[in-house]
């Protein structure tokens, strides 16, 4: 079998579903590879991994791909994992929070994984309140806590999969607002990057076939799937953890080749709107469609 | 600087002694008494015990049974001058603020004219803002001297004070000693026997194992005694005896 | 101003330069991406590029070190003491002492920033946490390792626990504090840094950790730049105050 | 046994039942949430579902430990010897000593990730970065400020520098190493969650962060629980080998 | 323990030494030749810079000025047995590793029979394996005094070895150190004339601000003297007028 690692963006968790179930139902070695799943705490670090050669595939988010190829890593988007955005900008019941144009004043927590503050600042500028009138407080990991301790009024990065479930869980109405209604382009929720130089190497291939026929398995049997899922990570077994397990099952993309060009180029002028690259690259220099095999 | 009034100055009484290190027994059993106002020389051999009873007498360390306890009925503690075998300066303070450690540590207002007058005495003067690194070993000592004189307390302890003094250093200071530790209450370990008689009312030997005190011998007439005290050679000559035997048996 | 005070002043800037030539060599000659160890130049026009957000959170940093570092040597301080005084409180203070050690941030985060709110506040705690320990058990160890004599000596002076405490113990002592308060400055820095892990909108970490999520790594690396050397400067300032308190205990190192 | 070692034995369980007693009645009477400080039944029933996990867990991190301890007390002595050895290495290597403890874990990780891979040396590393520099620092201190005296008996009987180290310094310094060595046992267990941090999949820090991300607090505190445990018996072991070690140095500390 | 035929011992040979620290000279321009296989007493009033000269001459520290040098030309570096005013010894050895010191830190292989028969002639020998902090003063004095004359070096050098001794410890250790440093160049540091001219075949004298040395005074006859000798008596009496003179200018 041909050996493959592959870097998650966290840790193990429902959104990882899909090459999961490509696991546990045999299709990654169905496709002669033997893959090794490493999740790091840290989602800056699989990019740079793979740059710099030390693993096959990573997943990462989609805006990143554009921070990237900003700093010349030389990594491309070789596939789809989840095809849809999870991202909301959350708030509870009792902050006060009704409308976006609540916040002004207010203070909204995020973590600094990702490119959240622009999003909430899109948000914003789209509901009309200056985002100068909003103090972004970097929370790190604790939305929820921040969030239910009134520490901040409402928190960017909660997933819809995940934290909004979670704030239900706790007893508290969750407030939503979704970043698409409010200026901010779809994206890809994960996608999968590989090194340019081995992006069009077989396996690479091989595996998000093996991951396609993972996610379908995944469609079809969501309750074996859970029971495998919890039978190698007995620590997730929760409710919490079951119920994004089933939520999450339709946003994962069908075909994980595909790409969806305008969505990509859209979301690239967003960045280059706001300033958040310095050049605009070509889309063939951080995404590319390969074939099936 | 007037020393308390020889009344006030309180006896030693030592009861049944004993002092025990894991299996090996210093001594045992020793018996004295101090008179109030008396300076005692104890003399004996090189590990015989001395220091470890001076250090009892000081209240620093519990003996294996025994009392010690002052003629007065009060308590020992608080009244008492001690100088231990080792200058036990310590080294982040000036010579000076040695001397005046007690004072210090006690909160009260330093005499620093006091400390200077006695720095002088011991002929220190000059170096009174030096730190203890910057001494030698005989200054050391003079500095934990002076540093017992100031303060003048009614019982006064001392081990080898003036070891490491030069001969006419030790005359000068031993004078300085018998001057300001009159009608005080003292006991001062030496070895040497010229230094004993010429100080001392009593002198006591520690010898044997387990060691027992010897009778106390009396030295006639007042210390300090000029070196050619006719008393002072005799009972120098006499003590050499008593050590001799002590010393042979 | 004397030779040796010259030197003293230019050594360290010979020694900063000397790392960065370093630097600059590593990045230069060997295969290391920029994205993983940027080149000084490039990190340099990083900081030029971003000066306005670096100074201010450089401020921001700065106090959270400076008030981090006088809170933890002062509670470091007051808890060997507080043990000093009482072997009872010793026993149940230290396991405390060693859970405030062994509990990782994230799991603290959330309590810390539940009572202290995201300000300043909650970024300074935990600075004081990463710093005082090194301090205490230093301290703590010096403070009850004394010359047996000195304190005897004390005793026949009738001097309460109190000026025992206060003028032998805590001198005796120093040396023993002042190898714990080198390490506390030393992490002092990263203290602040993961004091703003917790939650921050300021700061050197806040930079960094931003810096590092859009792998924009010369400013992160110009960050770092900055937080070392307020590391190394104010290491050595520490350094040269604890020489000058120690003047009675003399280094033997001239001599090996 | 003798009612004495019966007395050491108990005395560190009596502790952690009365913390423990203490902790209950914090979740107990105050109106803390259950996913801010959960309560030790809570606890302890997760410690239970998740045996499996946490058993695996600790044998990781407690190998971590062991592991990021030795070497990074290893390394912290020889860096203290090197410096005493040479003055002129001790000028060029402090400050890389005090660059290692002001940068951040995020800003390093993919560093030592490139060098070291994802398995268990990276994390070791990691912990061995957090651990070597407070035995550095305090057995240099110890090192360097030896009785002088000792040092010319020894220089006039033809000792070596090696032999002057060897047996001179070395055991001076024993009282400062053990201070750092103290220090560093304490914060060891942070020093490997803190690998893990580094590109981990597996160990305690690795359960708490995954659990603390997924808000399943009580799983979070079952981990953190077992690493206290670990923390505060491996200090006591520490602990009780130094005071064997320093026979010679007498602990003063029962007449304050 | 065959010592080294006396042509082998070097003398030492001080010319022009000068010591300053800061603004204070301790000393200036001392000359002083020891012929090799002589025992040199040094005295002197505290403070006067004996000990200083002995570290200089032992190659502790550095003079401001002045040199030192073996008369055979040879470097004196790693001849010199020294023992220090204090007893300096390891308090995490036991008193015959103590003693046996010298051998460990030159890798040597220790000479334990060695060591414990001069601990034997110190008194120490059921000590040998006690801590240093569980000594008396003498014992600690005589433990160092061994671990000196353990090391068998041509060139001895002491500063005030007996001390802390008692007068029968002390002749019977002073008797020891002569019998042992026969045709040894010894230098001895000591407040004790009678001592100075017992073991001595030379005495120096150092005095005065800043210090110079006197005139050697040769004592007749071989050290040690008897008690009783009549040339001990009557140098004795002799130094005894040289340092009140030097005192008293
Ligand atoms: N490190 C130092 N700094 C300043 N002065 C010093 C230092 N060491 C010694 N001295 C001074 O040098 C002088 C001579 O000291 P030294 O120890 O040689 O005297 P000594 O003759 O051995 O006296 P003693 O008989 O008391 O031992 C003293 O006045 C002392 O104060
Ligand atoms: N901590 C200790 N542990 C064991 N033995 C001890 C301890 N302290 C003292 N001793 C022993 O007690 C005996 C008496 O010691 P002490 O110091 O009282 O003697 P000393 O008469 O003062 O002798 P010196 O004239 O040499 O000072 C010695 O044999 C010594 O070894
Ligand atoms: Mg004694
Ligand atoms: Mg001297």
């Amino acid at each position: 079998d041909q050996k493959m690692t592959i870097l998650l963006d966290w840790f193990v968790n429902p959104d990882h579903a899909p090459i999961l179930a490509a696991e546990y139902s045999g299709a990654f070695k169905r496709h002669g590879l033997d893959v090794t799943i490493i999740a790091p705490a840290d989602p800056s670090l699989p990019p740079r991994q793979i740059a710099a050669g030390q693993a096959d595939l990573a997943l990462t988010y989609q805006p990143q791909l554009y921070l990237m190829a900003d700093e010349g890593l030389p990594v491309v988007r070789v596939g789809t994992l989840i095809n849809k955005p999870l991202n909301v900008l959350a708030s509870i019941d009792g902050s006060g929070i009704k409308t976006m144009a609540d916040f002004k004043g207010k203070k909204i927590g995020y973590s600094v994984a990702g490119l959240d503050d622009s999003v909430v600042d899109t948000m914003l500028e789209h509901a009309g309140v200056s985002p100068k009138d909003v103090t972004l407080v970097n929370v790190n990991f604790a939305l929820v806590t921040a969030l239910t301790s009134h520490q901040v009024d409402g928190v960017i990065g909660a997933y819809r999969n995940f934290e909004v479930n979670e704030l239900k869980d706790m007893g508290k109405t969750p407030v939503v607002f979704i970043p698409e209604d409010y200026g901010v382009p779809a994206d890809d929720e994960l996608v999968l990057i590989a090194n340019k130089k081995e992006a069009h190497d077989p396996k690479i291939a091989a595996f998000l076939e093996a991951m396609q026929e993972g996610a379908a398995y995944l469609q079809a049997h969501p309750d074996e799937m859970w029971a495998a899922f919890i039978k190698q990570h007995p620590d997730l077994n929760n409710k919490l953890n079951k119920t994004a397990w089933y939520q999450t099952l339709p946003y994962f993309a069908k075909d994980p080749f595909t790409l969806d060009q305008k969505r990509y180029t859209d979301y690239e002028q967003f960045m280059l709107d706001h300033k958040l690259i310095k050049t605009k690259p070509a889309l063939a220099d951080y995404a590319i469609e390969l074939k099936a095999p | 600087m007037t020393p308390p009034a020889a009344a006030t100055c309180p006896g030693i009484i030592i009861e049944g002694l004993t002092l025990r290190f894991g299996e090996r027994t210093i001594f045992e059993g020793l018996n004295l008494e101090i008179t109030g106002g008396q300076f005692v020389a104890l003399l004996g051999t090189s590990g015989v015990g001395k220091s470890s009873l001076l250090k009892i007498v000081a209240g620093l360390s519990k003996p294996s049974a025994g009392t010690v306890r002052a003629s007065d009925g009060r308590p020992l503690q608080g009244r008492i001058a001690y100088m231990g075998q080792t200058d036990l300066l310590y080294p982040w303070l000036t010579v000076q603020q040695n001397v005046m450690l007690g004072t210090r540590l006690r909160g009260e207002k330093p005499d620093v004219e006091r400390a200077m007058h006695l720095l002088k005495r011991v002929g220190l003067a000059e170096r009174a803002k030096a730190l203890p690194m910057e001494l030698s070993g005989g200054m050391k000592q003079r500095t934990a001297i002076a540093r017992t004189l100031y303060e003048n307390r009614p019982i006064v302890l001392m081990d080898e004070p003036f070891s490491a003094l030069d001969t006419f250093t030790r005359a000068r200071i031993q004078e300085l000693a018998a001057e300001l530790l009159v009608d005080r209450t003292a006991l001062l370990i030496t070895h040497d026997p010229f230094e004993a008689c010429r100080l001392g009312h009593h002198l006591v030997a520690l010898a044997g194992h387990p060691a027992v005190l010897g009778a106390p011998i009396l030295v006639p007439g007042q210390p300090p005694r000029a070196p050619d005290d006719p008393h002072l050679l005799e009972t120098q000559g006499h003590l050499m005896r008593v050590l001799t035997e002590l010393e042979t048996e | 101003m004397t030779r040796q005070t010259l030197g003293k002043i230019f050594r360290p800037i010979v020694t900063l330069v000397v790392l960065i030539l370093v630097w600059w060599a590593i990045t230069a000659f060997t295969s290391l991406p920029p994205y993983m160890l940027p080149s000084p130049v490039t990190v340099a026009q990083a900081l030029v590029a971003q000066q306005q957000t670096l100074v201010w959170a450089t401020a921001t940093t700065f106090s959270e070190i400076i008030l981090g570092l006088a809170a933890g040597t002062i509670l470091g301080m007051a808890l060997a003491l507080a043990m000093v005084f009482s072997p009872i409180l010793q026993r149940w203070l230290m396991p405390l002492l060693l859970l405030s050690q062994a509990i990782p941030v994230f799991a603290l985060a959330p309590l810390l920033v539940l009572w202290f709110g995201f300000g300043m506040a909650s970024k300074v705690v935990m600075a004081v946490l990463v710093i005082f320990f090194p301090v205490t058990a230093s301290f703590f160890d010096g403070l009850r390792r004394v010359e047996i004599g000195w304190l005897d000596l004390a005793r026949t002076m009738n001097a309460s626990p109190w000026a025992m405490l206060r003028h032998v113990r805590l001198f005796a002592a120093l040396p023993a504090f002042g190898s714990g308060l080198r390490v506390a400055t030393a992490i002092a820095p990263i203290g602040a840094i993961i004091g703003e892990w917790v939650g921050s909108s300021a700061g050197l970490g806040y930079v960094m950790m931003n810096a590092n999520a859009r792998i924009q790594t010369d400013v992160m690396f110009a960050a770092l730049t900055i937080l070392s050397v307020m590391a190394i400067v104010l290491w050595v300032i520490v350094d040269r105050v604890l020489k000058r308190i120690l003047y009675w205990a003399p280094d033997t190192i001239a001599a090996p």
